[in-house]
């Protein structure tokens, strides 16, 4: 670690082919992490919430 | 100094005071409605506070911001001079003119209908005008942006237009089409009733205009956010963005879907048939879709950084990222309120499920996480990312940028967490104060004294944030290095007609909205509907 | 990998628009004829009503009947602010309001200042209140003998001309008598209101920059035995003329005491 | 390279059908309110005039409150005029259909239901329609939701939740608070 992100963030073709390797199957784990928690709570809201206090229309 | 910076700079400091004073008005407003006594209190002081808070942060705040960050992203991206700047600093002075006219009729209790109106209260005409020449000069920004992009094409033909570039105009075209609502309300209608030139407003009609404007207006204060993730975060991580193209396409995909669904926002309204409210719903959940790619495309982004600097497995990268560089510190606070002001508005939009929220505070909850918290937080980073070039001064330190995001974070959700749970008490928005001697309001209270404590630590870190700014230019200036916006992995030596300019998704859009709009704004025409009597406010009664 | 993508111009502009339409065909199938059809069923509204309903062409919505409606009553005023009534109170007929006011005089003084404190003043008053309360005395919503006989040999030309007579004098000439009171509890009613009782301030309808009904009246200077005398036929339900109990809700939530200092705090006021 | 631009786009478009099945499945479940619960937002474009709203017809003064109409249907009237609900007190039966229809003679208004779904504007020249049942008994905070000018923050109004059997129409069909 340098401090100077210019110096610190180089990065040669190779590395960043080796490392795409991997990608993006950690960002895919967060997502999918965040879409299932943003549904659990929407339906938490609807069953537990929205349904019990009677239908209007 | 050169010119540009100047212009830039120009804008910045204008959002930036206008948005430290609305923080001000924000923290009295959660005073008033706690159950503590708040000084200089009466109902029309309250409501003229909620109209500046509004007017300062969503017209004058946004508007200003995403002029002169435009400005900036259009020399920086092209590497060419911006065309026509006088032009831009003509509309910079029309913006100030308009905005010293809504000060002064807001301050003066002359314009107290908040920054979204409610005809047939009709505030002085000066304020609407005020406003109008905000808009007008923001016109001329757009027009200056499309112009920029023109002259570049013509010079670089068959060459993708820079990501950053190709963005900012996007957002140019969609306020182009998202303001025909709210000035011909304000043109056609309010203006001519508040001069007394007319007696009656048709109120659906003008609610209906207002709704044209009102959901792609955000879009249109989100894009310098987005904009930031696409271009500079993954950059100022360390790594690559993961895919141009996917950029591209989200924000053709907010051009599109931004703006057929204001009638979301008038679910609760007995002028229109269940029908258009449900076409309209289904466009909004498709307006989901590029907000959840670009998610995933700048988790991905994130992820090569990460790994890059030698994060390993399924969630390491997570934790390598240089979360001492502001502008990734604010991408990951500005993600967690996304998620959670996300959440809430997915309960919003959610046609009969809207009943259960509409008008409490667990909107207000909802539109400070988006936009007070997400897309804020990154107008900070992006402050702090382009001052040095702007002023050629380096920052005394980032420890005190740090601080100040994490003051904002955490105000931001100690403020709104608070806010969710008491709408869904029924705590209803837009008043004074509340009758804490009520036993379903009093255990409201100590809800309201922590959220009234969250807006104490925003304005700290409101103030600290205007410091930080100053302090640049304190020091002495050295040679800046030109900007530079973040790399792809696969930089694109051509992209599709369609990703390198509007003209098709133009038509798409009047396409679109003719089918959300077409008949409900016709019906007012076709069925003319009883119109109700203008109440004037701020004249003598 | 690019140039492949970018050789499909046609397919892009092809794709993109069969998307946008596609959306908005299932969008309207579903919210324009499945979802009313299927609601409509159980409430026993025919298809072709539940549909209509949905476009916007006809009231309700299709998942409910519409109720009966069997109205029978009175109104309170006969007054309605349409424009064209408004637009006659912004063209008056100053002559016939200078003469019609030499009717008005004797109690209610030449200059609009009032002989004897159980009158109004009417200087400076809005032309829209006048107008409402002398309507409202010819048609006997607002009782009071000796201005019901006045009023009902007025025209309507006569109480629009006269109202915008004694709207146009000006309020400086005011009772000089009448001074501030140093009241600090009423003035925080009159600006605050009190939302534990649901009581509005009364500036926000009275106020200066207020915005509320049309016929709302200055009170401002007004005469304190006039005003209280008001304040309590609104509690008592004696007088009704407000449209929707605006004033009978306020003033029944006021306590005597309440009244008597409004009335002095807003006789004394500027 | 093994991330070519072609595999980054097949991701992408992976990661779209995954978010387009996320957000299928919450439209799934808002169609099933809809359908099933008659969960629609107040969509009632009926129209009136609010300049003439007091002179005649069923938003006149005394024809507002609860009322059981001829056919045993329960609808309760109610004006939002500046600042005040007319009646500021309606009383409701528990478990039966009751519609709320409401109306503005002057400007903006909108009510929520503390505890119940019930929500709706209140805009001058429509009828606002809410068919709902209540299901607990007990006094609900019915406050005005939108700003309507200064007095807005005062006001509200009460609605009285009674059991059925408590719910006595008078030989009119009228239904009212008793006065305090």
């Amino acid at each position: 670690m340098t401090g100077d992100p210019e110096i610190e963030d180089a990065a040669d073709d190779e590395r960043l082919a080796r490392v795409l390797e991997d990608v993006p199957k950690g960002a895919l784990a967060v997502s999918l992490a965040a879409v299932a928690l943003l549904l659990v709570g929407w339906f938490f809201v609807y069953l537990a919430i929205f349904i019990p206090r009677g239908t209007v229309g | 100094m050169k010119s540009p910076d100047r212009l830039t700079l120009a804008h910045l400091w204008v959002a930036f005071a206008a948005f430290a004073v609305a923080c001000f008005f924000g923290v009295w407003q959660m005073w008033a409605r706690s159950p503590l006594a708040a000084p200089f209190f009466t109902p029309e002081h309250y409501f003229i506070s909620v109209t500046a808070h509004g007017v300062s942060m969503a017209f004058v705040l946004t508007t200003f911001f995403i002029m002169g960050f435009g400005y900036f992203t259009a020399e920086s991206a092209l590497e060419r001079p911006l065309p026509g700047k006088s032009w831009a600093w003509l509309a910079f002075l029309l913006g100030i003119l308009g905005t010293v006219m809504a000060v002064v009729t807001i301050l003066s209790g002359r314009a107290t209908v908040l920054y979204t109106f409610y005809p047939p209260l009709t505030a002085s005409p000066f304020f609407y005008i005020g406003l109008v020449l905000v808009v007008v000069a923001s016109w001329i920004w757009c027009v200056l942006m499309l112009v920029a992009m023109a002259r570049w094409k013509h010079a670089n033909p068959g060459r993708p237009v820079p990501l950053a570039m190709f963005a900012t105009v996007a957002n140019a075209v969609m306020w182009l089409w998202t303001t025909v609502g709210v000035a011909s309300e304000l043109l056609l209608i309010v203006i001519p009733a508040a001069f007394g030139w007319r007696e009656t407003v048709d109120v659906g009609l003008t609610r209906t205009l207002f709704s044209w404007t009102l959901h792609a207006i955000v879009y249109f204060w989100l894009f310098p956010a987005y904009i930031a993730f696409y271009t500079m975060v993954p950059k100022a991580a360390g790594g690559r963005l993961y895919s141009d193209l996917m950029g591209r396409l989200s924000f053709v995909l907010f051009l599109l879907y931004s703006l057929p669904v204001g009638m979301h926002h008038l679910f609760m309204d007995p002028e229109h048939s269940t029908g258009f409210k449900f076409l309209q719903m289904m466009l909004t959940v498709l307006v989901t879709v590029p907000t959840l790619l670009t998610v995933f495309t700048i988790a991905a982004s994130l992820e090569i950084a990460g790994r890059l600097r030698g994060g390993r497995g399924l969630f390491g990268w997570l934790r390598t990222l240089p979360y001492d560089r502001p502008m990734v510190l604010a991408t990951a606070l500005a993600f967690v309120m996304l998620f959670f002001g996300g959440g809430g508005g997915l309960v919003n939009m959610s046609y009969g499920l809207n009943a259960l929220v509409h008008n409490t505070s667990w909107v207000t909850a909802h539109f400070h996480l988006i936009f007070g918290g997400t897309v804020v937080i990154m107008y900070f980073a992006i402050a702090y990312a382009i001052w040095p070039r702007l002023t050629g001064r380096q920052p005394e330190s980032l420890g005190l940028q740090r601080l100040q995001l994490w003051l904002w974070f955490i105000g931001m959700m100690v403020m709104t967490l608070p806010w969710h749970w008491l709408g869904l008490q029924g705590q209803w928005r837009r008043v004074a104060q509340f009758d804490y001697a009520n036993p379903i309001i009093a255990a409201w209270g100590p809800w309201v004294v922590l959220s009234l404590a969250g807006g104490l630590l925003l304005l700290a870190s409101a103030l600290l944030f205007v410091w930080n700014l100053a302090s640049y230019h304190r020091g002495a200036t050295q040679a800046a290095a030109p900007f530079r916006f973040a790399l792809a992995v696969h930089m694109p030596e051509r992209v599709p007609a369609m990703l390198n300019g509007f003209g098709v998704w133009n038509m798409l859009v009047l396409v679109l909205m003719l089918a959300a709009y077409g008949w409900p704004l016709a019906q007012f025409a076709v069925l003319s509907p009883p119109q109700a009597i203008v109440h004037h406010v701020g004249q003598g009664g | 990998m690019a140039t492949d993508l970018a050789g499909s111009e046609q397919a892009w502009r092809r794709w993109s628009a069969a998307a946008v339409v596609l959306v908005v065909l299932v969008a309207a199938l579903l919210g324009f004829v499945v979802l009313p059809v299927l609601q409509s069923r159980s409430t026993g509204l025919d298809p072709f009503t539940a549909i209509c309903r949905a476009l916007g062409l006809q009231a309700g919505t299709p998942a409910a009947r519409q109720p009966v409606n069997q109205a029978k009553a009175q109104p309170v005023s006969q007054v309605a602010w349409t424009e064209e009534v408004i637009d006659r109170l912004h063209q008056p007929n100053v002559a016939v309001g200078d003469e019609t006011a030499n009717v008005c005089a004797g109690c209610h003084g030449e200059r609009g200042i009032s002989a004897s404190p159980q009158f109004p003043n009417m200087a400076g008053q809005s032309a829209f209140a006048i107008y409402k309360q002398l309507n409202d005395y010819k048609s006997g919503a607002r009782a009071n003998d000796l201005m019901a006989g006045i009023a009902q040999a007025l025209t309507e030309d006569q109480m629009i001309a006269v109202a915008e007579h004694f709207a146009a004098l000006t309020r400086g000439t005011l009772d000089p008598q009448a001074a501030g009171v140093d009241d600090p509890d009423i003035v925080l009613l009159a600006a605050d209101g009190d939302p534990a009782r649901g009581l509005p301030a009364c500036a926000a309808c009275h106020g200066t920059r207020a915005g509320g009904p049309i016929e709302t009246p200055t009170l401002a200077g007004q005469r304190e035995e006039y005003l209280l005398a008001q304040l309590e036929a609104y509690a008592k339900g004696e007088r009704h003329n407000d449209v929707y109990a605006r004033m009978r809700g306020v003033a029944g939530k006021l306590k005597p005491d309440e009244m008597a200092r409004i009335a002095r705090y807003y006789a004394g006021l500027r | 390279m093994p991330a070519s631009e072609r595999d980054i786009l097949a991701t992408e478009l992976r990661w779209s059908a995954v978010v387009a099945g996320a957000v299928g499945i919450i439209f799934g479940a808002i169609l099933y309110a809809a359908v099933a619960l008659h969960a629609n937002p107040p969509s009632n474009i009926e129209t009136i005039d609010p300049k003439t709203l007091h002179l005649s017809g069923e938003f006149t003064e005394s024809n507002l409150g609860t009322r059981v109409e001829a056919d045993g249907q329960v609808t309760t009237r109610i004006v939002a005029t500046q600042f005040t609900f007319v009646p500021q007190c309606v009383v409701v039966p528990a478990n039966r259909p009751v519609t709320l229809r409401l109306s503005s003679p002057d400007v903006i208004h909108g009510i929520l239901v503390t505890g119940t779904n019930v929500n709706t504007m209140v805009v001058p020249g429509y009828v606002a329609q809410v068919h709902t049942e209540f299901t607990a008994s007990g006094d609900l905070l019915m406050p005005c939701h939108e700003f309507c000018g200064l007095g807005h923050s005062q006001m509200w109004a009460t609605v009285r939740v009674v059991p059925p059997e408590s719910f006595r129409p008078d030989q009119d069909g009228r239904v009212a608070c008793e006065k305090p």
